[in-house]
């Protein structure tokens, strides 16, 4: 079984790189050091939100709202920035998580203490942020001149030749990591996902466990708030609209069960991946852009179909013949 | 207040700088003209869907004027038909309304104009030479095709036979997406030259996208958008010049025009001519369609003192 | 046998008045009441039978869609794609009218084009056993794609003149009830009774409280799911067909993201995400709650968004005071 | 014995759910080194007993003391630190993990910066399996495992504890013979370390092969304790019951009919193979094996729930296509699943819907249900099995295991079948219920039902069965009939040695 999931990590992998290759081809350009890295930062935002969202759905939840919780994040440090242009950036970036943070909790508290399902509660926080956004800012946009050059800047300094982006995803990566492979309260999301009723039984919190792990999400997505401000250097009511189900879909390709309980870090980084490298290559090989939404619908089905195809439950081997063949093979 | 004129301006959605700049000339005419209820108003998606409810709100209340710009020519004729039917004056701005559907509408400019006023920048700043691509919003709007419509017919001209248009690319008005477009335009096209969006949100991502880019000096971006906005890509040299017209005019006669009719100083028939306060007379042209303005062009030189105004 | 009676078991548990209040459909009505109540206080405008005819215009083609998706979430899945699926339809129908072709062709044409946009993505959920949450995201794309494809920048916008009054017309002349909420209605009292009262409807619930027991009693569970999808797409038809009849024109664009507004009706409706519970009644309850709520406060000029913190709330805290009550119930 | 101060002291527990009292003024005493059996009906309150043990629930008053001292659980980890552990009647396994993190999940041991310590995991898992002679690594994931495989992980767990207190509610439910045997030597290993053990079964034989001494529950409360050695079952009947039962397997005379159902070489290609038999109206015909012998597969793909590749069913000597279980049931087929949480119960529905719903279209004339109908069956079928509840519209999640258990396969006689196949119909339901299942399915062979039973209780096999067909590993080893029936025969076949 664990071969098998590794068989599928493996093929998700060729997947990308025949799909790298092929824009290749097409448009050399493509494959030049500097336009990867630029895939790869632009994929950034995916890579963390992805491993945000794997931590809920392993716990049989959803969060919709991410995608409205970066928005609202970015548009707050946006204004502070505004206010008081002198803020240093460490202040910022700190005050984003927090902010991030809080809402998610919003988002936890809601589920795991009062009981409400996720899909409804982030449906419903979903609204009210994006709602928020419009408040906040009297429907305002702020763009780059609104914001220092310190915190314009950020996202695009490079740490020995590498994309601070790249650098703070490279470290939620490994965060998320740790918190999956090497700790209990990593493996309790599993146990939690995985049989409920039992993981009560083995003495989790069930319900401080969700808390935190909403919270922590909304600690990530309040991060990509304001680096997806600074990066794109705007921020409105609508930014990031429709991220949370891509989000959703670059789980559910890298083999994050929607049922809970099962789903790999390296799983969810390439199905991350294979959606950043779909919606990168696009525009580069001069796809018409009205063949761009077919398309990409198109390859979320034939991944997730792939995907479904190498995860069919064989039957119990009972026969001894059957055990045999299976040894073999 | 319960004699006071209601007029709503009902604008494409809320949250969307150039349309609250129109609202701040709404609320001038407004005040100038004295007994008017402005109500600034709007769905919160640009969707056909979402205006015809906010329509059907205000006729419900039964204001006494609208003055929209308008998601769906098409689609908001039956909705703003109904309106007329039960009295309420129709006219639309910016984006219009289909002919049936309202008594007049005014363009901010003559689109022929604009269309030949973008190509014009660029063949200025390139001077006349060089690949150039194009950032629409989304592929449904109705004025940005015109518009795209109107360059192309522009760019057919001699003098800029060694200026090629190479891609028209989408991005929906979204900041993430036009950036990505941007930065696919770049890579696709690595003789690119120069770029040309005619929308407010693309105009600031294309800029963005080449300063980070590194290709500033290299690709121009023009088009249409806001001093406000747009005043960090000029200091940073990623636009040369840039155009817009003033959508603080553009709400002022607007809620002027509705208000003029609505009162019966003015018809609004084809070929008539409406006084329009401080912007002086306005003729109606015979399909109905009235221009405000001349586009205005930004640069280095006047974009400190506009980008305080609007 | 000698033991018929060793235990004594009432036919129903015995009447309580308490349980009965906090069912959710009396929830549900008194919100309601509430909703009109203060509607009527802010605006003099809101209660004039006129106003609340067109004010149907707006939810009616959601809340249709809104009754096949309860059935579809009843039994688990649920589809993200209803609102593209129109957007295919309206196209083929844009299309079709262009080459001359009438109403009724038409009007068959978005039905059946529905229906089929519904049959693929349940095919791909029962053939395929995939997860319909990505399937529909999926083929939200895809059918948006589709139409974005075709249309490019153009709008389809030549249609005959019966369906456009159709779709913006009222059963009779003078009557304010206009065809598509009449359409709602009927279709509402339609699936109520299948729901509540037919076999297919007790297989729909079994299904969703436990797919595997369902399928251990004899029912085609897969079969039952596939043609649940089937259904939504051709509510989605239906809608589309109304919808291009009442704005005359079709975009690549059109009914932009009814997806969530359509799952919000479901859900605050007390049908449960995880499957098996709610009724068509409390279905109906929240699209008149959402309804009235987003009319009444757009006529005191609330902005949409602001409406959108407030039915986000409504959603949340509706939903969180039954479950909150019956734990204090329990606890004491 | 039991000179020496009792361990554990539970005196004056309640508790309640809404519209459920499940204990009341309970008591329960237990000492070191010795084996307790707790008994009771369906519903008499052991579970819930187990889980305020476990911390899991808490009890509305009562109190318990360990060693003297009183405890207050308000958690799992709370029981633990006072030396609880359990195996619990429910499954408490996680399929997608490693069967090391099965064991220590919850507390797992740490290193530096509260990480996972994975060698001293592994480490740890490997001697606990190693205790219990189990044959596979601490790294398989779970869902490899086969069922009685997973039982010795969930020991395995119950042991990481050191717990001086050992409770084991329904072990054997899921086993047979010989796992039942490896279960006893393994509880006479800790018995023999001093551990003190709560043993709950529903099988007398196991209870007094193992047991020490013994508590009686009825209906939540306390009805007596005392040493299994003086007692008789008899005597332990009655006091659960609170009446005496006495027969347990009624053997009816029946006339046996004509051959209903011929299975052919029914094959698929990991689960069975070449299953021939057939069944004539109004025969018993018992299905014995050790678990996982494929019974239960050839069942499910007879009623159509998986498919067999190869051969032919023949009811009343026409082949049936069987593909579905709709198909099954109009062929006159039942089957009553072995898992009834999730293949029987529809848990938010009451028990009259649960009842009807297979059969549901008989109840509905042009679709359209009649609850009046309904109510009918539900009353024949529910009182005939004796269900315990409030009302026929009580949820099923209300009701014990057994009255669970009940419902199933009142819900499965309602559809009128012509061929009953039974998976462990008996699994978990208290002594009085069982005699009333077993009588009842001797009056349905009477009727001229044609029944399958398969069961991993030897006596039940025996006592019910006319013919016995043994399985082994996918295989058929030999059908037993009259006098060939014989418990060590039986069992003999079902580990393969028969050939
Ligand atoms: N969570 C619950 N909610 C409501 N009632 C419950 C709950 N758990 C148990 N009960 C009720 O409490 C009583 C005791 O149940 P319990 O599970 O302890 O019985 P048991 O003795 O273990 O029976 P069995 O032998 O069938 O397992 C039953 O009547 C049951 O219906
Ligand atoms: N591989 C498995 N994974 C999970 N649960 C299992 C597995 N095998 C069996 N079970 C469960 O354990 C119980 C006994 O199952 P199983 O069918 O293996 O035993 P059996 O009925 O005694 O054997 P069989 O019917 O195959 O001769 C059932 O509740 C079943 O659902
Ligand atoms: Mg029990
Ligand atoms: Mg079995």
């Amino acid at each position: 079984m664990k071969a098998l999931a590794k068989n599928r990590e493996v093929l998700l992998a060729v997947i990308v790189a025949a799909i790298v290759l092929a824009v290749g081809i097409r448009a050399p350009v493509f494959l030049t050091g500097a336009s990867l890295v630029n895939v790869i930062t632009d994929t950034c935002f995916l890579f963390m939100l992805t491993l945000a969202q794997m931590a809920i759905i392993l716990t049989r939840g959803i969060d919709l709202s991410l995608a409205a919780n970066l928005a609202l994040t970015g548009m707050a440090v946006a204004l502070v920035s505004r206010a008081m242009p002198g803020v240093p950036l460490g202040l910022i970036i700190l005050l984003a998580i927090v902010i991030g943070a809080a809402l998610g909790s919003v988002n936890g508290a809601l589920v795991a203490f009062v009981g409400i399902p996720p899909i409804v509660v982030t449906l419903g926080t979903l609204a009210i942020f994006r709602g928020l956004i419009f408040l906040l800012a009297g429907g305002e946009w702020l763009t780059s001149k609104d914001m220092s050059e310190a915190f314009l800047s950020f996202p695009h300094a490079n740490l020995l030749g590498v994309p601070s982006l790249i650098w703070i995803a490279g470290l939620v990566i490994a965060a998320y990591w740790i918190l999956y492979r090497q700790t209990q309260f990593g493996r309790g999301l599993y146990a939690i996902g995985g049989n409920p009723t039992a993981a009560r039984y083995c003495g989790i919190n069930i319900p401080r466990q969700q808390f935190i792990v909403y919270t922590i999400a909304g600690a990530v997505a309040g991060l990509c708030g304001y680096l997806w401000v600074a990066r794109y250097g705007i921020a409105f009511v609508d930014n990031a609209q429709g991220y949370e189900l891509t989000i959703i879909a670059a789980c559910v390709i890298g083999g994050v069960s929607i049922a809970g309980g099962i789903g790999t870090v390296s799983g969810a980084l390439l199905g991350a991946l294979f959606l950043g490298v779909i919606v990168n290559a696009l525009p580069v090989i001069n796809v018409s852009p009205f063949w761009q939404m077919l398309i990409s619908g198109f390859v979320i089905l034939a991944a997730v179909i792939v995907n479904a195809r190498s995860e069919r439950p064989i039957g119990k081997l009972i026969l001894a013949s059957a055990r045999k063949l299976e040894r073999k093979a | 207040a319960a004699d006071k004129v209601r007029i709503a301006l009902v604008v494409k959605a809320l949250g969307i700088g150039f349309f609250d700049a129109c609202r701040d000339g709404g609320m001038e005419a407004a005040k100038e003209l004295g007994n008017i209820d402005l109500i600034y108003t709007g769905p919160t998606k640009t969707t056909a869907e979402e205006q015809i409810a906010v329509i059907d709100s205000l006729i419900a209340q039964k204001v006494d004027a609208i003055a929209i710009s308008a998601n769906d020519q098409d689609a908001l004729v039956p909705v703003c038909k109904k309106a007329m039917e039960r009295g309420i004056k129709v006219i639309s701005f910016d984006s219009g309304v289909g002919k049936d559907g309202r008594i007049m509408h005014l363009n901010p400019s003559n689109n022929a104009l604009i269309g030949a006023k973008c190509v014009q920048m660029m063949a200025k700043t390139l001077k006349n030479e060089g690949e150039v691509a194009i950032l629409s919003a989304t592929a449904q709007a109705t004025n940005q095709n015109i518009w795209i419509e109107e360059m192309k017919k522009e760019w057919a001209k001699p003098e800029y036979a060694k200026m090629k248009l190479v891609s028209t690319v989408y991005g929906d008005d979204q900041a993430d997406k036009s950036y990505r477009e941007t930065q696919g335009l770049l890579k696709a096209n690595p003789n690119l030259k120069g770029i040309i969006a005619p929308t407010s949100v693309g105009i600031v991502a294309a800029a963005k996208a080449v300063v980070d880019a590194g290709l500033v000096g290299k690709v121009f971006v023009s088009g249409l958008g806001l001093p406000s906005e747009m005043k960090g890509a000029v200091l940073a040299g990623a636009t040369d010049t840039f155009a817009i017209w003033n959508p603080i005019d553009l709400g002022y006669s607007a809620v002027m025009i509705a208000a003029m009719i609505q009162s019966g100083k003015a018809d609004g028939k084809p070929g008539s001519t409406i006084h329009v306060g401080r912007m002086g007379d306005i003729k109606i042209g015979d399909d109905g369609q009235a221009a405000m303005a001349d586009p205005f062009t930004f640069d280095k030189s006047n974009i400190e003192q506009f980008s305080k105004i609007f | 046998m000698s033991d018929m009676q060793r235990y004594h078991v009432l036919d129903r548990a015995p009447f309580n008045l308490a349980s009965y209040l906090l069912r959710w459909e009396s929830i549900l009505v008194m919100l309601l009441v509430a909703v009109i109540v203060i509607n009527t206080a802010i605006s003099p405008y809101f209660l004039d039978i006129y106003n609340l005819s067109d004010a149907t215009f707006n939810f009616s083609e959601k809340a249709i869609i809104a009754l096949a998706m309860a059935l579809l979430i009843i039994t688990r899945e649920i589809d993200l794609s209803v609102a593209a699926n129109i957007a295919v339809c309206s196209l083929v129908m844009g299309l079709l009218s262009q080459m001359g072709f009438g109403t009724p062709i038409l009007v068959f044409a978005g039905l059946a084009v529905g229906a089929t946009a519904g049959a693929v993505n349940g095919a791909l959920v029962t053939k395929f056993r995939l997860p319909s949450i990505v399937v529909t995201i999926g083929t939200m794309s895809l059918f948006r794609g589709i139409a974005q494809v075709v249309l490019g920048d153009q709008a389809l916008t030549k249609y005959p003149s019966a369906l456009t009054s159709f779709g913006q017309g009222y059963i009779w002349p003078g009557v304010p009830i206009p065809n598509s909420f009449a359409i709602f209605l009927i279709l509402a009292c339609i699936f109520a009774f299948v729901l509540h009262r037919t076999v297919i409807g007790r297989q729909i619930f079994a299904i969703g409280h436990n797919p595997t027991a369902a399928r251990f009693s004899g029912i085609k569970v897969e079969n039952t799911r596939f043609w649940l999808f089937v259904m939504t797409g051709l509510m989605a038809g239906l809608a589309a067909v109304l919808l291009t009849g009442r704005i005359g024109s079709t975009r690549p664009n059109i009914a932009l993201g009814w997806e969530l507004e359509i799952v919000t009706m479901v859900i605050l409706g007390g049908i449960s995400i995880a499957g098996g519970t709610g009724t068509i009644l409390g279905l109906v309850l929240s699209v008149f709650i959402l309804g009235l709520t987003i009319f009444g406060l757009s006529l005191v000029n609330i902005p949409g968004i602001e409406i959108a913190i407030l039915i986000g709330l409504l959603l949340i805290i509706s939903i969180a005071i039954p479950i909150m009550t019956a734990k204090w119930r329990g606890r004491t | 014995m039991n000179s020496q101060l009792p361990i554990l002291v539970l005196s004056g527990v309640s508790k309640s759910f809404p519209g459920v009292r499940a204990l009341h003024d309970a008591k329960l005493t237990l000492h070191s080194g010795e084996v307790t059996a707790l008994l009771g009906e369906n519903g008499a309150g052991k579970s819930t007993l187990v889980k305020i043990l476990t911390g899991i629930y808490r009890p509305d008053a009562g109190e318990i003391l360990i060693d003297g001292k009183p405890q207050h659980f308000n958690k799992p980890t709370d029981s633990w630190g006072s030396g609880i552990a359990a195996i619990h009647q429910e499954t408490v396994m996680f399929d997608e993990l490693s069967v090391a993190e099965n064991i220590f999940m919850g507390h797992m041991p740490r290193k530096k910066f509260g990480l996972v310590d994975w060698s001293l995991l592994h480490s740890k898992s490997a001697e606990l399996l190693k205790r219990i002679e189990a044959e596979f690594s601490s790294d398989t994931i779970l869902k490899t495992l086969g069922v009685a495989q997973k039982h010795m992980v969930e020991i395995a767990r119950a042991l990481s504890h050191n717990a001086r207190i050992i409770i084991m509610d329904e072990p054997t439910a899921a086993l047979s013979g010989r796992e039942i045997d490896d279960l006893f030597d393994i509880i006479n290993q800790l018995k023999s370390q001093g551990c003190a053990i709560i043993f709950i079964s529903h099988k007398f034989d196991e209870i007094f092969k193992i047991a020490d001494r013994w508590t009686c529950l009825r209906d939540g409360e306390y009805v007596g304790e005392g040493a299994i050695k003086d007692v008789t079952q008899a005597q332990l009947v009655k006091l659960m019951v609170g009446r005496s039962i006495d027969q347990v397997f009624p053997k009816h005379n029946v006339s046996i009919g004509k051959t209903i159902l011929e299975v052919d070489d029914l094959s698929n290609a990991t689960e069975f193979d070449g299953a021939s038999f057939d069944l004539r109206q109004g025969e018993i015909l018992g299905f014995y094996g050790l678990v996982g012998a494929g019974r239960s597969e050839l069942m499910q793909a007879l009623f159509g729930i998986s498919k067999a590749g190869r051969g032919t069913v023949k009811v009343n000597g026409n082949i049936v296509k069987i593909e579905s279980p709709s198909d099954a049931i109009t062929a006159g087929i039942a089957y009553v699943p072995e898992d009834r949480q999730v293949q029987g119960t529809f848990q938010p529905f009451g028990i009259r819907e649960n009842i009807t719903l297979p059969s549901i279209a008989h109840h509905a004339g042009r679709n359209v249900i009649s609850y009046s109908s309904e109510l009918a069956t539900t009353r024949k079928f529910g009182a005939r099995l004796s269900v315990k509840a409030s009302s026929w519209e009580q949820r099923l999640n209300e009701l014990s295991g057994g009255n669970q258990q009940k419902v199933v396969i009142a819900k499965w006689l309602a559809t009128k079948p012509k061929i009953l196949i039974l998976d462990e119909p008996t699994k978990g339901i208290d002594i009085g219920s069982k005699a009333a299942v077993h009588e009842f399915i001797g009056e349905l062979a009477g009727e001229g039902l044609a029944i399958i039973l398969v069961s991993s209780e030897l006596p039940e096999v025996i006592g019910m069965s006319d013919s016995i067909q043994v399985m082994h590993e996918g295989k058929f080893i030999k059908r037993f009939s009259g006098a060939e029936i014989s418990p060590e025969a039986i069992v003999n076949a079902a580990s393969g040695g028969a050939h």
